[in-house]
């Protein structure tokens, strides 16, 4: 019993959280409409979260992932600007996702800085550089082709709801899609394997040949490229592009990545451990804005029900090992 | 400014260097990503560099420090909307009483003085706040206007994404046709994320008003579809800075500056003019 | 199939670690490589293995010579290494574990886990492992488990099979039983026609097992020697250029009367009941079989596991909670088993790992550091272990295993102990060292310090202690005085449990 | 030499940056009233990044001192409001830090919750904290007394310069201080020495008598401490208070910590190289800006320069280790 809850309290409380929200808000919260709301949400954190993921697989960091977000947002919206089509400029802002992405890598794997130092640097300098590509101004209106911004309105139809028809957002697609992708890289590829290596034990890994320089890299581009995703879904759902409107993405991703290694056995990150801290953090905001809680309330109750769950498989890991 | 990335800043900005390039002027802009600390550090920085002039656009009584130092170094200092302050020769702003009162009883009159509020707010920015504080008061005249929840968006994104997010809870928890009569925004971008959460949920449809203050131009887009989004107030963005460019001017020339605040006019914007 | 080194040079700053070393391995038989602690054999390895580039001098295996860029051309090579220091990924599952060397099995590029675990499965089997669940988490393995599976996994071929096998150190963490199977996986590898270049500090492993045995003294090639044409002696004057024994000097003071430990009902969550008297100038051997609690009842009286019952009494003032603080305080020192994860600050400097357990004594009003007090501290006990170092400030990742391990021994007896605690204080510690460090436990013993050694060197604690205790599963099985008492006698105590004195 | 370069290789790029600022701004960068200048603007971060030292040297991070330091500006400034006086209103915001950085400490070592982890959430609940203090406005004005608002523009008189009588600003004096602290703490005292020890080898130091749980605890509250202390500074200097004005304190003083380090022999954490990192980028800011570059090219190259500095550290070292 104790070793059970130990091993699932986290998800013991994560359940108790959406059981709470379904009986203090019994018409309006367990509907599908509801929990397709914050799938879309929530989907922009889940990709960022998910590609957060792989870097802190090896045990480092990306700082960096909200200003790439900003970026690419700004970087796309201006090619519209100038009359690229939106396939071209989505590809460019991918593009750029990759090379900063690799730029990151580069500092890490190959110059070898830490990866928090590397990327808090290049934080600035993408948002820097996100902020001279807008000029410092909001990129809206006519500037956004509709086909972009569209896209975040539409999604997979679902019949109708409640006498109206209901859609599985088209971001919430892209998020399962990123999550889905991630998982399999992570889990079932040789890659995969060899990322948890490192962060097992980066020595060991080194000693056994594996190229540990080359798959930082690659995972940091990996995670450019998926920060540069987020910044697009962002800037379709909000029809408009800053310099800084994906920058509040990066501390929530790290959050619930650490919430999701409160579920795992070792406490190590999986993809869809991750995914369920998303959804926790994303449930949080929904219910508690429908119980009309004050913001600032808020903020105090997640940041509290973080640590709660945190030192709750602290503890119990302790326990597990102090005897 | 701290504010740069707020599309009103941009716009006198712009203005401001407009005039100033028509009189052939040096201007070197400034943002410090909301830091206020920096701004006084700026300030020190450009007065020691020996700049003829500042504009600023932050309240003057943060910025205290950074005013005295322009003013023991004789550099006058212009406030861009930023408010009153003896070390200021003088501010260029909209009436945000005004405003406030504009959009708030425009939204009582359309739902007949009865019906749930939701306000978006922001109380850590003095001008914003104090449109807040106005529109409460114009609400709490009106006995049959409820206000439902009074919300703060978070800002760092630029508010869109999180109103909306809120909005869509809000939706959520108050599923009845006609449980919300009105949304009344502080500024636009709530108003805007506000708007998209009521038509994803396919709730156009219930006559929910909302109100805005700016009329940016995706507000402007917006009110001219003829939606929910009905009206929000112009300020002058381009007329405030030209302004200030000109009140710049005027100092430099040697002129006294008797009206420390200067008032640039703003207008209410609807379907019927949004237009124009 | 030959592998010959030719004039390989390496040299780290000041210190030449290897200088213009020179021989031959054959496949077919066992090649011992011995030396001092420092002499270079690790380097060696590193640089056979690729994980390091020599400074000069290359490899050639039949006359052609190799690339060593990394660890992969090790491995094409047909190479295959067990480093000194234990590397392993916790997190992982051991059958992921010995796969990190190996491809993964894939179809279509995702991981067949049925194939990886039985691959695993079959590799543990040869080494008699197959108490060890291949999908459990490496983390929950002991540390000789983890050897094992360390050592199992080099037996996974795939392509064409490793005729050499690098083993440094391998029956560091073994227990008697455990090296005699990794002996008869040796054997088997060795009649299928591969090699074993094989590192020990163990001189009877060694002389069982090699057919050739290579010296190294100070970075160079001093012998390479048929096990026939040579003798224990011959190897050691070798290895250190001087003629010692490993033998430990007889007791010349007598042991106290009036108790300085007194231990009564000692329970924590893996050990105890445990009851004992240390005496002044006492050395109390603990044995007992790998897990038996050795390790665990240092730990306790340390206070580093809490304390469940029982009584801790030093001098006749009772220690109340014993936390390591207290412990140290009280005049307890102690010098753990693994020295880099329990026991240096590795990229510290001598004098502050030395120091660290007395910094309120030495500082001035037991606040402000006192550098040249500590100083003159580390150069006194510095000189009293015989460590060899280029100055206190160096730090003590560049030291070679015995020195690092002189260096735990300075920082516990400087404190001036009354008890002195030692887990497996000569693991890995060369013979010249093992002489010097027995030699030095006599003496702490002749100045009426009480010692407690842990060891699982059965001759270790047969020739330095007085009394014995064995403990089986945590609990106190017997406690023996060492007269007469002969090796067989010592295995028998650790196997059989009786009632307890 | 390239020995030497490696050594001070950081140190001589740092002089480098001064060196090109007198040469670009002959008249009025290297005048005694533009360095006391920097050194009043630089005292808040020169604080936090001090304290951030500390907790750093036992390889910790503190990533709640940014909140701290709002939330102990607003608690003084609602103190005021209530009529406290403006000693007791500042041993009260003080007092919030302690208890603040007590309660890091606690998650940290006593519960075991990873530090990144641990003050990432209490950044989230010290932040909502001070919104519900503050009822999320700005605290000014009549509200804050003249005697708090003048300490940041008083100092001690230095005579003319220039014919104007010049001051050394009190807050770069109260930065002074601090630094000086925590410099006696860290470098002269046993105290300081366990906790590098920690940083060491925290295991290794609890089996050699070191207490880790106490230290690390104390440590952590004394990071608090300094939070708040910056927090009262900023306010002083604004003249005002709000619930978010230090948050941009946390990752500046994390990049000027890593900036020492690249200074350091061994790269560990030191309280005069950080130093030195704050002054440096406190140079760029001033020196940039006097030289009219666009606040974001100013940005981008505070970024870049970071990075050059870290990389040619990090190779440097490899260099050394390497070879
Ligand atoms: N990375 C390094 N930097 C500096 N010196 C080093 C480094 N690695 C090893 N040395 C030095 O090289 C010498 C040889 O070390 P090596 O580890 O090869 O010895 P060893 O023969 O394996 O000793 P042991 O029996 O203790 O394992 C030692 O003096 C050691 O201090
Ligand atoms: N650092 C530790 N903290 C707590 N428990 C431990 C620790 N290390 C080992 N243990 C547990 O304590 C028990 C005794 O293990 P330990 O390795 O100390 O036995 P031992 O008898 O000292 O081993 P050996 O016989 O190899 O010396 C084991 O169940 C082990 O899991
Ligand atoms: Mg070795
Ligand atoms: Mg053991």
């Amino acid at each position: 019993m104790s070793a059970l809850f130990r091993r699932f309290g986290s998800l013991i409380g994560m359940a108790a959280i959406v059981v709470f929200f379904a009986l203090a808000l019994p018409d309006t919260f367990m509907t599908a409409r509801n929990w397709l709301n914050i799938s879309q949400q929530i989907s922009m954190l889940a990709v960022v979260a998910a590609v957060m993921t792989v870097v802190m697989v090896m045990g480092d960091f990306d700082l960096s992932v909200g200003s790439m977000a900003s970026l690419a947002g700004v970087v796309a919206a201006v090619l519209f600007v100038q009359g690229w089509s939106v396939p071209a400029a989505l590809a460019a802002a991918i593009g750029v996702g990759l090379i900063g992405g690799l730029f990151n890598g580069v500092l890490v794997s190959v110059i070898g800085i830490l990866p928090f130092v590397a990327t808090l640097a290049t934080l600035t300098v993408y948002s820097g550089a996100a902020f001279l590509v807008s000029d410092g101004k909001t990129i809206f209106g006519r500037d956004i082709p509709a086909t972009f911004s569209d896209f975040a309105r539409s999604g997979m139809a679902l019949g109708d709801i409640d006498g109206r028809p209901a859609i599985f957002p088209a971001l919430s697609l892209v998020a399962l899609a990123v999550t889905a992708i991630v998982w399999v890289v992570l889990e079932q590829t040789s890659y995969g394997r060899r990322l948890y290596a490192i962060g097992g034990n980066a020595e060991a890994a080194r000693l056994a040949g594996v190229p540990v320089t080359v798959l930082r890299l690659s995972a940091f581009a990996f995670t450019g490229v998926g920060a540069a995703i987020a910044g697009l879904m962002y800037a379709s759902r909000v029809a408009s592009a800053n310099p800084v409107q994906g920058d509040g993405l990066m501390l929530t991703a790290i959050a619930a990545v650490f919430l999701g290694m409160t579920l795992t056995e070792n406490g190590q990150p999986r993809v869809l451990a991750t995914l369920a801290g998303v959804v926790v953090l994303g449930v949080l905001d929904n219910g508690l804005t429908q119980m009309s809680v004050d913001s600032y309330v808020r903020e105090v109750l997640v940041g509290a029900i973080i640590l709660i769950a945190v030192s709750a498989s602290a503890l119990g890991r302790r326990g597990l090992f102090g005897r | 400014t701290p504010y740069l990335a707020q599309p009103g800043t941009q716009f006198y900005v712009e203005a401001f260097e407009g005039r100033a390039a028509e009189l052939g002027w040096d201007v070197n802009v400034i943002d410090t990503g909301g830091d206020v600390a920096a701004v006084i550090s700026r300030i020190e920085d450009v007065v020691t560099q020996g700049v003829d002039a500042i504009v600023i656009n932050v309240d003057p009584a943060q910025v205290g420090a950074g005013l005295q130092a322009a003013a023991d170094a004789g550099v006058p200092v212009v406030g861009m909307d930023a408010g009153s302050d003896p070390l200021l020769v003088a501010n260029v702003t909209s009436n945000g009483y005004a405003m406030a009162v504009e959009t708030s009883v425009y939204v009582a009159n359309r739902i007949g003085g009865a019906g749930n509020v939701v306000m978006f707010t922001f109380d850590p920015f003095p001008p914003v706040q104090v449109r807040g504080v106005i529109a409460d008061a114009v609400f709490a005249n009106y006995p049959d206007i409820t206000v439902l929840d009074r919300i703060t968006p978070d800002v760092s994104d630029g508010g869109i994404a999180d109103s909306r997010a809120q909005m869509e809870a809000i939706l959520a928890a108050n599923p009845e046709a006609g449980s919300i009569s009105a949304v009344w925004a502080a500024w636009d971008q709530p108003a805007l994320g506000a708007l998209q959460a009521i038509e994803a949920a396919g709730r156009e449809g219930e006559g929910i008003v909302i109100t805005g203050i700016d009329a940016n131009p995706q507000a402007r887009d917006a009110i001219a579809q003829g939606g929910n989004f009905e009206a929000s107030v112009a300020q002058d963005f381009a007329g405030i800075g030209a302004t200030a460019a000109d009140t710049v001017a005027r100092i430099l020339a040697g002129e006294d500056i008797v009206a420390s605040v200067i008032y640039v006019p703003t207008v209410l914007i609807t379907s019927a003019n949004v237009t124009e | 199939m030959t592998l010959s080194l030719q004039s390989l040079s390496r040299r780290y700053g000041a210190v030449l670690a290897l200088s213009e070393v020179s021989f031959d391995i054959r496949p077919g038989e066992v090649q011992a490589l011995m030396g001092e602690n420092g002499a270079g054999k690790s380097t060696l390895i590193r640089l056979l293995a690729g994980l390091e580039r020599p400074d000069t001098g290359q490899v050639l295996r039949n006359g052609k010579p190799i690339a060593l860029g990394g660890p992969a051309d090790a491995e094409a090579a047909g190479l295959r290494f067990i480093h000194q220091e234990l590397h392993v990924v916790p997190a992982l599952s051991v059958a992921e574990n010995m796969h990190l060397h190996h491809p993964y099995p894939t179809r279509a590029g995702l991981v067949r886990w049925g194939k990886l675990r039985d691959t695993a499965k079959r590799a543990l089997a040869r080494l008699g492992l197959t108490h060890i669940d291949p999908d459990a988490p490496m983390a929950r393995l002991s540390a000789s488990d983890r050897m094992l599976v360390r050592i199992a996994a080099t037996l996974i071929t795939d392509g064409p099979s490793p005729w050499l096998y690098v083993m440094d150190e391998p029956t560091a963490a073994l227990t008697g039983a455990e090296a005699e199977r990794l002996f008869d996986v040796i054997g088997e590898l060795t009649a299928s026609g591969a090699g074993v270049l094989y590192v020990s500090h163990r001189m009877a492993e060694v002389l069982r097992l090699a057919r050739t045995v290579t010296v190294l003294r100070d970075g160079r090639h001093v012998s390479t020697r048929a096990i026939g044409d040579t003798t224990e002696s011959q190897i050691i004057a070798d290895m250190t250029g001087r003629d010692l024994s490993a033998d430990v000097p007889d007791r010349t003071v007598p042991i106290g009367t009036s108790p300085l430990l007194q231990v009564a009902g000692l329970t924590t969550a893996t050990l105890g009941p445990v009851r004992f008297e240390l005496r002044p100038g006492e050395i109390l051997g603990v044995a007992g079989l790998a897990g038996s609690g050795r390790g665990a009842l240092l730990r306790a009286l340390i206070g580093a596991s809490p304390r469940r019952d029982g009584t801790v009494t030093m001098g006749g003032t009772s220690l109340t909670r014993t936390t390591p603080p207290e412990a140290w305080s009280a005049g307890i020192a102690y010098v753990p088993r693994e020295r880099r994860s329990e026991g240096l600050m590795m990229h510290r400097s001598i004098q502050e790992n030395v120091a660290l357990p007395h910094l309120g004594p030495l500082a001035r009003a037991r606040v402000f550091l006192n550098r040249k007090a500590e100083a003159r501290m580390v150069a006194k006990r510095g000189a009293e272990v015989r460590l060899k170092s280029a100055a206190p400030s160096q730090s003590c990742d560049h030291l070679s295993g015995g020195n690092q391990q002189k260096v735990l021994f300075a920082r516990a007896l400087a404190g001036s102990p009354k008890v002195l605690l030692l887990d497996e204080p000569t693991r890995g510690v060369d013979v010249g060292a093992k002489h010097d460090i027995y030699r030095l436990i006599r003496s702490l013993g002749d100045t009426g310090m009480g010692v407690i050694l842990a060891s699982s060197d059965l001759p270790e604690l047969l020739g330095l202690s007085d009394r014995i205790l064995v403990l089986h599963d945590g609990q106190q099985a017997h406690l023996v005085d060492n007269t007469g008492l002969t090796e067989a006698d010592l295995l028998t105590l650790c196997y059989t449990k009786e009632a307890a004195a």
